[in-house]
């Protein structure tokens, strides 16, 4: 069976279990052909499966219950990454210690679909992101970490196994720096999830294939975990631009096994909750309105971890 | 016998011809209550200062304009059917060459649309060629030709498929004295050995005088014909007959016919 | 020799004041780490230091360079870290939306120049499409296209692509149409030639030297629509999708290679379709 | 997807409307005057939108793929001070700073070097040549530079308008007439003399045509540069924002906006250039 | 007294003038050992067929070449330093004109690119103005008149700062017969009125017969003086004088000379 797969964002080690299971033949095991589509900036996830680009996507869970709330169907069936790698990172410079300082301050912040947990975070600090004063001032962040370089943000976004290092590789040392872990501020939003349309979950064939497809991926996952190096390697060898190195990858590699650790693909249930509370409480302007039903399911995990 | 009867037959004949152009500044009268008989054979010169409708004229018996009332007919036929008879080759001011043909080219593009054969092509383009002088030059581009030539180059396109009637509106105006002289004489000898009728547009007194067998001199505001001279010049014109007290005195009369007609503007 | 006298030294004046430019750039890093590190430079020791640094804020010539013959001729031209292989790609996907582009501009301009309709309701809005950021549409378009089951890559770049070509196209070709004189469409009436006569042979002869003048730009604004295509279309490979991974993973120097890259790649197809010009040109008799 | 519709009635309406909105166009092209001008493009701009209202309700095309204009116009009448607020960053503070320094700036160039013809023969091909690059790859670079506000938006419309308007005012400053500038000569005119006389007002309908092409460009330049880093507010920052939350009709309505003001600002030059070039053939009645 | 002497000093004065362009296929002789002088109200004209080098050896004498060799005076001065004292007034075979600015703004320019005075500069508008019999016409711009009228324009504008010297290069080259004749009048009663000296070239043998004083006959590559021929006819010219024996005579020369010099192209 054929299986398209739409991820988030460019070739790179966060999705290093898909890639593995792929090089694994742990698809081919499954009797699947299974298609990676990277993503890159100007590719909505959302937009690509609503329009039939691909079976099954990878995406945030803030971002897939937005969708929903516009009346894409979106259900999660798998949730690979257990914890959040989001997190602010500033420059101790400009004095910043504690999330109470960010009144007054520029806070770099990414868009495309991103920016929700960042938003409900800052709704529950109470500080408004429309700049006027006493709140903060949001900007849009690029592809990069220069704003923090050219000091033209007193923190930006970053993910703790990707731009994280690079404000690193750039030359600032991390005593330097202040960051804000989304996990340790209790704001953590559930990241990298495997969803897919509602309605052709109906179809038992589809099923049959996702519970394949997560089980497979799972595998890649675990593989991946206790052999970094080399799941790296696989990523390195998927990435057509040629524009990656090693260093990075590994690297990446080693940050994205902790954010995996400890999940077998079945989504916590309190942890999906708690993230839906997160976006609700998003005081004048919440991410989504309401409670949604069915955003997720344990029909695939339950059967695809039943061995 | 057949040909004096044809000789008789009048080829164009306009009768109280009338061409009026709707513009946006309202109506102008091109042509007004215009009679003219042409014979088969004739050599007709068309002079008469700017916007007197020597071109409308022209364009009117070749089918381009249509009138607004009166009667022409070619042939005996409408504009229109002779047209589709290939009754007329027509050479205008500008030799109007197709820059992306070659000379031979350019001859066989009336051949082509008309739908000639190949070797029917091949064969007249030769012999046209020839008739003006311009035998291997078929392979060059227009602008590799000097104006003169060029212009021999459009009449041997407007001969090649062998039309009764040749007109020419001022086929030589951008060309030089010297040479032109040497044109007019080239189109004597060619209206001698073919035999074709022949409308012809000029500004230039001498041209006119010295090439045709009938000049119309017209006048302008509204566009009318104010002489006809039939001319008693001999077939044959050698270049110095324009300095004939005949030649001198033809010319005079046009001339005084111009100015009458001329209106400062 | 005489002509090339003059764009040498303009060159070497862009190459002084861009190594001027770079010190300048650079030099507020080398100075920002020493105090960081609580020690002081002078200019002369931070000169040096602006040379060759691993991520400059504007890379000296020579550190673009070094790049750029790594990226070209570093290692095998299949390799996905050749800058010849991803710029194939991207010369892929220029030349697919160049012919995409040049079949609409002229099937458009026909229409234009054959129906009174077209002209007076289309033109203006051929005008409108170029005032869209057509950046703006790509998202929508891989979908779009995707929808309609063209999954290849290659096709939503390609469309940007002759997006922004097709018009200087058009526009050229409604000029060259119309080009002919009424004494040279008068002619072909003495002929008897009907309409379709009157296209081959006249409209559309005389309209090739306008074709083959509009190319250039066309090609030009090509490239721009395949690389802007490949910004954000998946960064998958080709010489766009290279600057935003150099953006992305903070690599100015990939960046400015690929820059520099696309830059040849736009020489290079100027001077091969000023080459087809030219040959055109001699073949339809246009004087040299 | 199915190639059968859902609602074949919306189609059957659609088509036929577009065929009456057809149908006058060609009639209406048929007839002179000014306001036939105006209307047969307005015509089939309207036939073109009733066409895609059709298809998109006949095959129930989800609004997140792509919205009606019906919808469109809705979200366009709603978010008004939205709008507003990204236009005037992006097209007031981005788009025509840059415009005008950087078409200031070919001007100020082109005259400098105007004396000097071998600076011009060395800046022509560099100029033809970099008028030709994909500059918006020098965008994330820009905003790196300049920062994320608008700055660095004008910073990348001056870079792309520059050149293409250097080349075309280079050009004007030649394009006088050989007979012209020997009539200067025979009145002994000064340079000075003959460039404001002569030499400026000639190279109008050159000038215009290069604003003509920049002004595409600078919206372009403007909104691209959004893509790498900007405030919250901006045409290039909610088009790429909401393409992420699947709010398809915004992205629209900025995109209605957009082409908007792109026509306006074209027409804008169109009509200026009609002022001042008046003399030239293309612009006579 | 002073008035014999200036009349009797040359205004132009070429000796053994050469003039040498260097072009991409190699040198072109435009001129060849040219010797010619031009006393104070000469009305000559220069009358060749093309590439002969009349035009080059106008724009010598204007100081817009400067010849290879041999010496150039005008006013006893270098062609230079008399055109920083204004001698010339120029009008081109195309009439010209600045399309951007009226009749009146044209004919003003090389006024206040002179510095004079606001009220002498229209003051001189109107006259000229009057001269040409285009009263009425400074506010049109020059696409609004016939190409006879534009003509009267760039005429009027050469004469508005009273040049010493009037040279014209085929002025009436694009314009029909009948007008010609009209310009060509007024251009003799403008110069019997003004006793400027004045250069023109044509190509017309009776254009150049009919207006000038000395006729020099020029002939191509290289471009070289062949005849130079005093006229014998008076200053009074009605246009009769054309159908005159003397008249016919001298065309005759020319016409002789022309064909002489005139190679096949
Ligand atoms: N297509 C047209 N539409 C409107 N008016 C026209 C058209 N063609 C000619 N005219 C007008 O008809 C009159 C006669 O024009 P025509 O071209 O026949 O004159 P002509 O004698 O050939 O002049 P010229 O010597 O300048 O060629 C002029 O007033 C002209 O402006
Ligand atoms: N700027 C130039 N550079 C090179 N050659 C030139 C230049 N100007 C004129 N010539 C050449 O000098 C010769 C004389 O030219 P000129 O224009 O004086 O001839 P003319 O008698 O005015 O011809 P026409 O009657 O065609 O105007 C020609 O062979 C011409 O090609
Ligand atoms: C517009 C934009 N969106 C996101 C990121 C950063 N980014 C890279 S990977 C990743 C995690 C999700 O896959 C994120 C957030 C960016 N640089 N630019
Ligand atoms: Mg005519
Ligand atoms: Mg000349």
């Amino acid at each position: 069976e054929d299986v398209k797969l739409q991820l988030k964002w460019v070739t790179q080690s966060q999705f290093a279990g898909y890639y593995v299971a792929q090089a694994k033949g742990f698809y081919e095991e499954e009797g699947l052909n299974v298609t990676i589509l990277p993503g890159g900036p100007d590719i909505a996830p959302t937009q690509v499966i609503a329009g039939g680009g691909a079976d099954v996507m990878v995406d945030w869970m803030p971002a897939a219950l937005a969708a929903r709330e516009k009346g894409l169907p979106l259900v999660n069936i798998a949730q690979p990454f257990a914890s959040s790698g989001m997190m602010l990172t500033c420059l101790k410079e400009t004095g910043i210690t504690s999330p109470a300082d960010f009144a007054d301050k520029t806070l770099g912040v990414w868009f495309f679909g991103n920016e929700f947990p960042f938003l409900s975070w800052m709704s529950q600090l109470g500080l408004k992101t429309d700049g006027s004063p006493g709140g903060v001032t949001v900007l849009k962040q690029g592809f990069n970490v220069d704003p923090l370089l050219q000091k033209q943000a007193a923190c930006i976004s970053t993910m703790t196994y990707n731009e994280y290092w690079q404000v690193i590789d750039a030359g600032i040392a991390p005593e330097d720096l202040v960051t804000f872990k989304y996990e340790d501020q209790g704001v953590a939003t559930l990241e990298d999830g495997l969803y897919v349309l509602e309605d052709r979950l109906a179809d038992p064939a589809f099923q049959e294939t996702m519970v394949k497809f997560v089980r497979a991926s799972m595998k890649g996952w675990k593989y991946a975990e206790a052999n970094p190096d080399e799941a790296a390697m696989i990523v390195l060898e998927n990435d057509q631009t040629g524009a990656q190195t090693e260093t990075h990858q590994k690297r990446m590699m080693g940050e994205i096994a902790k954010l995996t650790a400890g999940s077998n693909g079945a989504l916590d249930v309190a942890a999906a909750e708690r993230t839906v509370a997160s976006l609700l409480s998003g005081g004048s302007d919440p991410v989504i309105t309401k409670a949604p039903e069915g955003a997720w399911t344990s029909v695939i995990t339950d059967k695809a971890l039943a061995e | 016998m057949k040909d004096t009867i044809s000789q008789n037959q009048p080829v164009i004949e306009a009768k109280g011809l009338n061409l009026v152009f709707q513009t946006a500044d309202g109506p102008v009268q091109a042509l007004k209550d215009v009679n003219l008989t042409v014979a088969k054979g004739d050599f007709v010169s068309f002079i008469g200062p700017s916007g007197c409708g020597k071109t409308t004229f022209l364009r009117a018996i070749a089918a381009l304009e249509h009138p607004t009332s009166g009667t022409l007919t070619v042939n005996g036929m409408s504009p229109d059917e002779a047209r589709r008879k290939r009754a007329y080759g027509y050479v205008f001011q500008a030799a109007g060459l197709y820059p992306w043909r070659t000379i031979r080219g350019n001859i066989k593009l009336p051949l082509e649309i008309m739908g000639f054969s190949k070797a029917d092509q091949e064969e007249r383009v030769q012999r046209v060629l020839e008739l003006v002088e311009l035998k291997g030059f078929g392979k060059k581009f227009p602008w590799q030709l000097s104006g003169g030539m060029q212009q021999r180059a459009s009449i041997a396109r407007a001969l090649a498929f062998d039309a009764d009637i040749l007109l020419m509106d001022e086929p030589f105006g951008a060309l030089d004295e010297i040479v032109r002289d040497r044109l007019n004489e080239e189109v004597l000898k060619l209206w001698a050995r073919t035999g074709k009728t022949i409308g012809f547009v000029t500004h230039s007194i001498p041209e006119a005088v010295y090439l045709s067998t009938k000049i119309v001199v017209m006048s302008p505001r509204p566009g009318r014909i104010t002489d006809v001279i039939d001319s008693p010049l001999p077939k044959e014109r050698p270049l110095d007959i324009r300095d004939s007290r005949e030649f001198i005195e033809i010319a005079h009369r046009v001339r005084e016919g111009l100015r009458a007609g001329h209106h400062e503007d | 020799m005489n002509r090339a006298l003059p764009v040498l030294t303009v060159l070497l004046g862009i190459l002084a004041i861009w190594y001027a430019a770079a010190v300048w750039m650079n030099a507020t890093w080398v100075f920002d780490q020493a105090e960081r590190a609580g020690t002081t430079v002078t200019w002369a020791e931070a000169i040096p230091q602006t040379m060759a640094q691993e991520r400059p804020l504007l890379p000296p010539p020579h550190q673009v360079g070094a790049e750029l013959w790594k990226g070209l001729f570093g290692q095998a031209v299949t390799s996905k870290r050749s800058l010849v292989y991803h710029g194939y790609v991207t010369f892929k996907g220029t030349m697919m939306g160049f012919g995409l582009g040049i079949v609409a501009g002229v099937l458009l301009a026909m229409a234009i120049v054959r129906f009174r309709v077209m002209d007076m309701g289309l033109m203006p809005w051929a005008i409108i499409s170029q005032t869209i950021p057509i950046v703006a549409l790509a998202p929508m378009i891989i979908t779009l296209s995707s929808q309609l089951g063209l999954t290849a890559r290659d096709v939503p770049k390609a469309i940007i692509a002759a997006y922004l070509s097709f018009f200087p196209v058009l526009v050229s070709m409604v000029k060259g149409l119309r080009s002919p004189d009424q004494m040279q469409l008068d002619l072909l009436k003495t002929y008897g030639a009907g309409e379709m006569a009157t296209f081959l042979k006249l409209r559309l002869p005389a309209s090739m030297p306008y074709f083959f003048a509009s190319l250039k730009v066309a090609v030009a604004a090509s490239l721009v629509g395949t690389i802007v295509g490949e910004l954000p279309t998946g960064a998958i490979e080709g010489l766009g999708a290279r600057m935003l991974i150099g953006s992305q993973f903070g690599e100015p120097l990939i960046m400015w290679a690929a820059l520099f890259a696309a830059a040849i790649l736009a020489g290079l197809l100027i001077v091969v379709v000023g080459v087809v010009e030219r040959l055109a040109a001699r073949r339809m008799g246009v004087r040299a | 997807m199915s190639w059968v519709p859902a609602h074949s009635g919306w189609l059957a309406g659609a088509l036929m409307l577009w065929l009456v909105l057809w149908a006058a166009s060609v009639m209406l092209a048929r007839r002179e005057g000014r306001g036939v001008r105006l209307v047969v493009p307005v015509l089939f701009g309207l036939s073109l939108l009733v066409l895609w209202e059709g298809i998109v309700r006949a095959w129930a095309v989800a609004p997140v793929i792509l919205p009606a204009p019906s919808v469109i116009a809705a979200k366009i009448a709603a978010s008004g001070p939205v709008l507003w607020q990204d236009f005037a960053q992006t097209i007031l503070k981005g788009a025509v700073p840059g415009f005008l320094i950087g078409a200031g700036a070919a001007f100020a160039v082109a005259i400098l070097i105007d004396r000097s013809p071998f600076l011009q023969r060395g800046l022509l091909p560099v100029g033809n040549f970099v008028a030709a690059l994909p500059i918006v790859g020098l965008a994330p670079i820009l905003v790196m530079w300049f920062g994320f506000d608008w700055q660095s938006k004008a910073a990348v419309v001056v870079v792309m308008v520059f050149f293409p308007m250097l080349v075309n005012i280079v050009a004007g400053l030649q394009a006088s007439e050989r007979m012209q500038r020997d009539l200067m000569a025979t009145w002994g005119a000064s340079y000075l003399q003959t460039l404001l006389r002569l030499r400026l007002p000639a190279a109008m309908p050159f000038v215009f045509n290069g604003l003509k092409i920049a002004s595409t460009l600078a919206l372009i330049g403007a909104i691209v540069a959004e893509f790498f880093g900007s405030p919250i507010y901006g045409m290039g920052f909610r088009i790429s924002t909401e393409v992420g939350r699947l709010g398809l009709d915004m992205v629209w309505a900025e995109i209605a906006v957009a082409a908007l003001a792109g026509s306006v600002f074209y027409g804008l030059i169109a009509l200026i250039e009609r002022g001042v070039t008046f003399w030239h053939p293309s612009q006579r009645k």
